[in-house]
């Protein structure tokens, strides 16, 4: 019985958000009761499915599916540690997502073609999660990129498609590039089952030119939707798109893929072992630190607020492909808990943008001021991910920057350290004014004679509740796991679960 | 002796070259068509020389007489400012075609000393085949596929001049002369023709021949009004249009089925399995270029 | 004999080529039908000259020659009516 | 064997029936015919995976004077094709109401055709090819004329084109009958030898077929013939018969050809194919019109195959011709989808241009989402059939790095492919200033043409038996 469901429960956690959102795409615009009924259905439904099998992992079981599919290389799901890191911080953010963007669209056209996409762009990251081996990776990978390109064309304007365009051709070369690493490493070593430590060492006197060739192909394609530095244009551009998307899309689940997926490259496909004879991983981390450093210089001279929160995701992303590339213990949890810690107050930092366009039209960062006398609660949400982001205790991504310093210390790279500051100053200063507009700055014009809305009767009307809700509860999650990191449920003992699985000797 | 056989083998090659070089390059389309069925008939006699008689009788037929028909009734259909030849001489192309033909004269030549053939294995299966000439022989047993595609292919032929659903042939007031040497003409390709595939079973003839000596006829009685125009109306027509290789591919089925394979007749009925299948394949093929040649009769019309 | 077989050969393949440079450097498709009747019956002169090797004719190749006539002719007569039809329609 | 047989007589059946007694409901009895066709396919495939490759002598005789029919994988699975494809094309020029004026010609023409297809993917014999070559060229340019008058200048080019690449293959197989005195692919297989006269032949072979099969630089008559046609016989032509002279020409150079030949020959084959990836691809970007851009697609796409055939004779490795027969099948499903969804919204906006699309996700999105599904398989997104066989065709390309450039080459050429497709399906979410009203009628047309785009899809699932199909076959 139970190795049935250690079978199933992989495919029925894809399932879960892939077969409503078929469903969806059947229904027709009138249909809006079945279509909330159905979204939900399969979000609570992936929410428990991920609870058995946090459970299941916890206790040590085995989680694993497989279906033939290439020669020497069969489409594999299968639930470890990692993988649930990733699955369930989408799985929760999707929740609030979609509570999100059910009010964030009520009333627009095209909203099952929207849900349809949505849906299956949450399947795919989760299949991408769950992936067993590179090529599964693969798979999901490229499912991801057709799935989210009608998210970001949603609106159907001029700039719309264009900006589909450029994050097309961005993640198509990407794709590719992956792609062509993939099968290359297949060519040298066939793709078995990734495993911590990775199983190219025995190639490495043999075929060093090859796998230099595959770490830098699959690197600079992943490093497109982990927006890595001289690949990451698509993602400002992609901000055309509704705010749901941008939330969960751009600031979580694409890029995290790219991130995720360096992840699974340098420890369970390379192994550190492997990569510190190539001696690739400095470039790695030069890269990487550069695009930190970029990022948050491009956030400083945005005016747009969603363009602003855009740069600082490329730089924050990159955090963890640093906090990886150091092959450290210590970095890696921060790394792996900076995925999480990242993700929960970068999307209640879009939620928030999303409800100042949304109930105020307001779209500039010089429109923000006095904000927190009309939108305190928004306000506060995001004044809880800025600090979050700047590294300020007890939320949330202090503990992640911390632990990052620290791996830092431990690998003898102290120059990182100066990344670190660099970029923490950086991010000061271009969060810092907008919380000052928000709170103190009077407005340009009183609330009360804003064209937009008058003053709401109570605090919790300030805008519409299924906008409100999923960003003060996505911003709670981020203070909450920065105080209760010590705990055993929180994601950072969940990262050291991983760390000392993968560095287990 | 050789050498005067030789001298005649060469003055025949250089009318024929002289004459396809002329085809192409003189200036009026007419001239070039006049041109082309004279190569035809030369072509035929260089056939006969070379020792395939039912060949030079099908390429006269066919390849001189319904082609150049066909050519003929063309021209007339078109503008006459199309006529003309309209582009230059293209250097290009005269260097590039000798420079071609060196090479191709020289991967030619050698083939006239390798006599690997298949004479001596016909030969063997001769005795089987149920018919004496080798040729119909080869034609209606050991490569009977072929022929029966090659009667889908005149059928198709005529499926896609149908559906071009142009107007028929514009037929002048019939040439007295026509017409009175058509009334004459016209029973003699009859007669002819069943001389001929009855004879095709042991001499040199055969179903494709009479097929286009009797197309020939029909043509003839047509341009001089005795016959109607043909319609894919009148179920007849449609007949003996599908009955050559209908009856071809249920042969080719019982044989399969009942038999010992696809187109393995039974050997007491292999003769007769085969006269019946170049009759209807005679009228088909007759009836089809016929058709071809005067085109559809709208029904409307 | 070998000398004559040689020359008709020849003659084949030139023929051949002939109707190719006639495809070649003619537009009207009535010309370029009648090229490439031309370079089909060079393919057919080849054919016969081949079955001539032998003291007894090969008829093999001469009844696959007759198929190939009968192929030449349905597909000369289709693209002689489908050049009037579009030039027609030119008009 | 027999069941290979009856697919193949039962079209021409059918067609005869048609003619003959001309019945007003023509519709039922061309699916009929097409249903039946296709089992007899499967149990033909099934009955080769059983028991291997069977070979049949028509009529009887030995060898060399017969003509020979084998049944192997190859061409097995190219029958089950063709019957798929056919019974889907049919059921779509049924089913929709733009093809009503070309239905009473279209029948018996699309089954003389089919049946002539399967005559040539069981053939063995260099003669009998040209006659089906010419049934193929004559049906497949009749075909084209439905389209009535714009469509005649093309379909002549056609027509001429390809009676000229016959009479060039012809000249070849003469002169190998000539040589060695036999017009069978496997006797000739033992018998060929790397002189003058078989370097020429094949050259002159190779030249037809890649005429007819609009390999590049012979591509030219392609995107004119293609594109004029009917919706269903663009579907027809793309997908199934510019494959037919692919097959022969890989017979003949893997099998037929010595290898002191074949392995200068495979680089050339090779390069051409990547030139048709660059400059069909290039030419898709660029054209402004629908139909246009995928025929122009059908031209890169058949470079894969040129590129997979060119590899496997200069490398002389075997395990490409699962990704050359993979290619094709793909590439038939995956076009078949995409000029049915194209025709069907050209048909019902009545423009050809690209940016009558606008706002087609909200008209006609199932034919959207079927010409994105099976342009993804072109692009060769996992896990579609297009996939696996440019998977299969990368494998030795990167083991060695002498042969990386290849690789560069699929890559830009993956990148031309999905920059026309998405030219397409960006152009269908763009907004439209026309009221959006989704159109009912139709709707069956449209799923039919997803359906070869899901089946496509599907290959990918089942790739472990279509692999093994193969193996059997290169063992």
């Amino acid at each position: 019985m139970m190795t049935d469901i250690q079978t199933i429960l992989p495919v029925a956690i894809v399932l879960s958000s892939l077969i409503p959102g078929l469903l969806i795409f059947s229904l027709k615009e009138s249909q809006h009761r079945l279509r909330i009924t159905l979204n939900l259905a399969g979000v609570f439904s992936k929410l428990l499915l991920v609870g058995w099998m946090l459970h299941g992992v916890s206790q040590g079981q085995q989680f694993s599916f497989n279906i033939t599919f290439l020669p020497g290389a069969d489409l594999i799901l299968q639930g470890d540690a990692l993988s649930l890191q990733f699955v369930a911080l989408s799985s929760v953010l999707w929740l609030a997502t979609t509570i999100y963007a059910i009010g964030y669209l009520e009333g627009s056209a095209f909203r099952s073609r929207f849900f349809g996409y949505f849906s299956l762009c949450v399947s795919a990251t989760v299949g991408l999660a769950l992936a067993g081996n590179l090529v599964t990776f693969l798979v999901f990978y490229e499912l991801l990129t057709l799935a989210t390109f009608p998210l970001v064309v949603h609106r159907g304007t001029d700039a719309a498609i264009r900006a589909g365009k450029v994050y097309l051709a961005y993640t198509v070369s990407g794709g590719v590039l992956v792609l062509m690493g993939v099968a290359l490493l297949h060519a040298l070593a066939g793709t078995p089952d990734f495993i911590p430590g990775g199983y190219l060492s025995p190639l490495v006197d043999q075929h060093q030119a090859g796998l230099t060739l595959a770490f830098v192909l699959m690197v600079l394609g992943l490093g497109v939707k982990a927006a890595l530095l001289p690949v990451h244009g698509w993602l400002p551009q992609a901000m055309v798109a509704p705010a749901p998307v941008s939330a969960l899309l751009h600031a979580v689940a694409v890029v995290k893929a790219g991130a995720f997926g360096i992840i699974r490259l340098v420890y369970d496909v390379y192994g550190i072992e492997t990569l510190s004879l190539l001696q690739l991983t400095e470039g790695l981390m030069i890269l990487a630190a550069a695009t930190i450093i970029y990022g948050s210089i491009r956030a400083l001279q945005q005016t747009e607020i969603k363009k602003r929160l855009a740069y600082s995701t490329v730089s924050q992303v990159s955090y963890i492909t640093l906090g990886v590339a150091m092959l450290g213990p210590i970095a890696a949890i921060g790394a792996l808990v900076h995925l999480v810690h990242q993700g929960l107050m970068k999307i209640t930092l879009f939620f928030c943008a999303g409800n100042f366009a949304e109930t105020l039209n307001i779209h500039h960062i010089r429109e923000m001021n006095g904000l927190g006398q009309r939108m305190p609660l928004t306000m506060a949400a995001f004044t809880i991910g800025a600090l979050g982001m700047i590294g300020v205790p007890p939320i949330a991504g202090f503990i992640s920057k911390w632990y990052l310093g620290l791996g830092a210390l431990e690998t003898g790279q102290s120059w990182i350290l100066w990344v670190f500051v660099c970029s923490g100053l950086l991010n000061a200063a271009y969060f810092l004014p907008l919380l000052y507009r928000g709170w103190f700055a009077k407005p340009a014009v009183e609330w009360a004679a804003h064209p937009q809305a008058k003053r709401p009767a109570s605090v919790w009307n300030e805008t519409h509740w299924m906008l409100l809700w999923p960003t003060l509860f996505t911003a709670l999650l981020a203070i909450v796991t920065g105080i209760l990191a010590g705990s055993d449920f929180s994601p950072l003992a969940w990262a050291q679960l991983i760390v000392a699985r993968e560095f287990a000797p | 002796m050789a050498a005067s056989e030789l001298i005649l083998d060469l003055i025949l090659c250089l009318v024929l070259l002289s004459l396809a070089v002329a085809v192409v390059e003189v200036k009026r389309l007419y001239d070039s068509i006049i041109l082309f069925i004279a190569f035809g008939l030369i072509l035929s006699i260089t056939w006969a020389r070379l020792g395939a008689p039912d060949l030079a009788l099908a390429e006269a037929a066919i390849g001189a007489g319904i082609t150049g028909v066909l050519l003929m009734a063309a021209y007339a259909n078109l503008a006459p400012k199309k006529h003309l030849q309209n582009s230059h001489r293209s250097w290009l192309a005269v260097g590039f075609s000798l420079a071609a033909m060196v090479w191709l004269v020289l991967s030619l030549i050698p083939l006239a000393d390798s006599p690997e053939s298949l004479v001596a294995v016909a030969e063997q299966a001769m005795a089987d085949s149920g018919v004496t000439h080798p040729v119909t022989a080869v034609l209606l047993n050991f490569r009977a596929w072929d022929t029966l595609l090659e009667l889908v292919v005149l059928l198709l032929a005529l499926l896609g001049m149908q559906q071009l659903r142009l107007p028929s042939l514009k037929i002048a007031y019939p040439w007295p002369l026509l017409n009175a040497w058509g009334r004459y003409l016209a029973p003699l390709t009859i007669v002819i023709g069943g001389y001929l595939l009855w004879r095709g079973s042991s001499g040199p003839g055969g179903a494709f021949q009479s097929g286009a000596l009797l197309a020939a006829g029909l043509i003839v009685l047509r341009l001089n009004h005795v016959i109607p125009g043909l319609s894919w109306q009148h179920a007849w027509l449609r007949c003996s249009v599908l009955c050559g290789a209908g009856f071809f591919l249920i042969i080719a089925c019982l044989t399969a089925w009942l038999g010992q394979g696809w187109l393995d007749y039974p050997a007491s009925y292999s003769a007769s399995l085969i006269f019946i299948i170049e009759f209807l394949a005679t009228i088909s093929i007759a009836v089809t270029l016929a058709w071809l040649v005067t085109g559809q009769q709208e029904a409307a019309s | 004999m070998t000398l004559s077989l040689q020359l008709f050969l020849a003659s084949g393949g030139i023929l051949w080529l002939t109707g190719l440079y006639g495809l070649w450097r003619n537009s009207d498709p009535i010309r370029r039908i009648i090229s490439l009747n031309i370079m089909g019956s060079g393919v057919f002169l080849v054919m016969v000259t081949l079955a001539r090797r032998e003291t007894s004719t090969d008829p093999v190749l001469h009844a696959l020659v007759v198929t190939g006539l009968v192929v030449a002719v349905s597909a000369t007569a289709f693209a002689l009516r489908l050049a009037v039809a579009s030039q027609q329609e030119k008009r | 064997m027999n069941a290979a047989l009856v697919s193949m007589v039962v079209p021409f059946f059918a067609a005869m029936l048609v003619l003959m007694w001309r019945p007003q409901q023509q519709s039922w009895l061309v699916i009929v015919a097409s249903i039946v066709s296709l089992l007899a396919a499967m149990m033909a495939l099934l009955s080769v995976i059983d028991s291997g490759p069977q070979s049949l002598n028509l009529g009887g005789w030995e060898s060399p004077l017969a003509i020979r029919f084998q049944l192997m994988p190859v061409n097995a699975l190219l029958i089950v094709t063709t019957a798929v494809i056919h019974l889907i094309v049919v059921c779509f020029a049924a089913s929709s109401h733009h093809c009503q004026s070309i239905k009473q010609a279209f029948w018996p023409l699309a089954l003389l055709l089919h049946g002539s297809l399967v005559a040539l993917w069981l053939s063995m014999d260099l003669f009998n090819w040209y006659v089906t070559l010419e049934l193929l060229g004559l049906a497949a340019v009749s075909l084209v004329t439905l389209a009535g008058h714009k469509a005649l200048r093309a379909a002549l080019d056609y027509l001429l084109l390809s009676l000229f690449a016959s009479l060039t293959y012809l000249l070849g197989v003469v002169m190998l009958y000539g040589q060695y005195g036999t017009l069978d692919i496997a006797l000739l297989a033992t018998l060929t030898e790397a002189d003058r006269v078989t370097q020429t032949a094949l050259l002159l072979i190779s030249a037809g077929l890649m005429l007819k099969a609009a390999l590049w630089p012979l591509h030219l008559w392609l995107p004119a013939a293609h594109s004029s046609a009917p919706t269903p016989v663009s579907a027809l032509l793309s997908a199934l018969v510019v494959k037919a002279p692919l097959f022969i020409l890989w017979l003949l150079w893997s099998r037929v050809a010595p290898s002191e030949l074949a392995v200068p020959m495979g680089f050339w084959l090779a390069l051409l194919g990547g030139g048709a990836l660059m400059i069909g691809g290039w030419s898709a970007c660029r054209t402004p019109h629908l139909k246009t851009l995928v025929a122009y697609s059908t031209v890169a796409q058949l470079g894969y195959g040129l590129l997979a055939l060119g590899l496997l004779l200069h490398w002389q490795l075997n395990d490409l011709q699962a990704a050359l027969w993979l290619f094709v099948v793909a590439h038939a499903l995956a076009k078949t989808s995409m000029f049915l969804a194209a025709g069907e919204i050209q048909a019902s906006t009545g423009k050809k241009r690209l940016n009558s699309l606008r706002g087609m996700t909200l008209t006609m999105p199932v034919a959207l989402f079927a010409f994105a599904v099976a342009g993804g398989s072109l692009i060769g997104l996992p896990p579609s059939g297009g996939f696996i066989a440019k998977w299969l065709l990368i494998q030795p390309m990167l083991i060695e790095p002498a042969h990386w450039p290849w690789a560069l080459l699929v890559i830009i050429a993956t990148l031309l492919s999905a920059a026309y497709v998405f030219r397409v399906v960006s152009q269908g979410f763009r907004q439209s200033s026309v009221s959006a009203t989704a159109t009912e009628h139709g709707k069956s047309a449209q799923w039919l043409a997803l359906l070869p785009a899901i089946l496509v899809w599907l290959m990918a699932l089942f790739s472990e038996p279509l692999l093994q199909l193969m193996d059997v076959f290169s063992a």
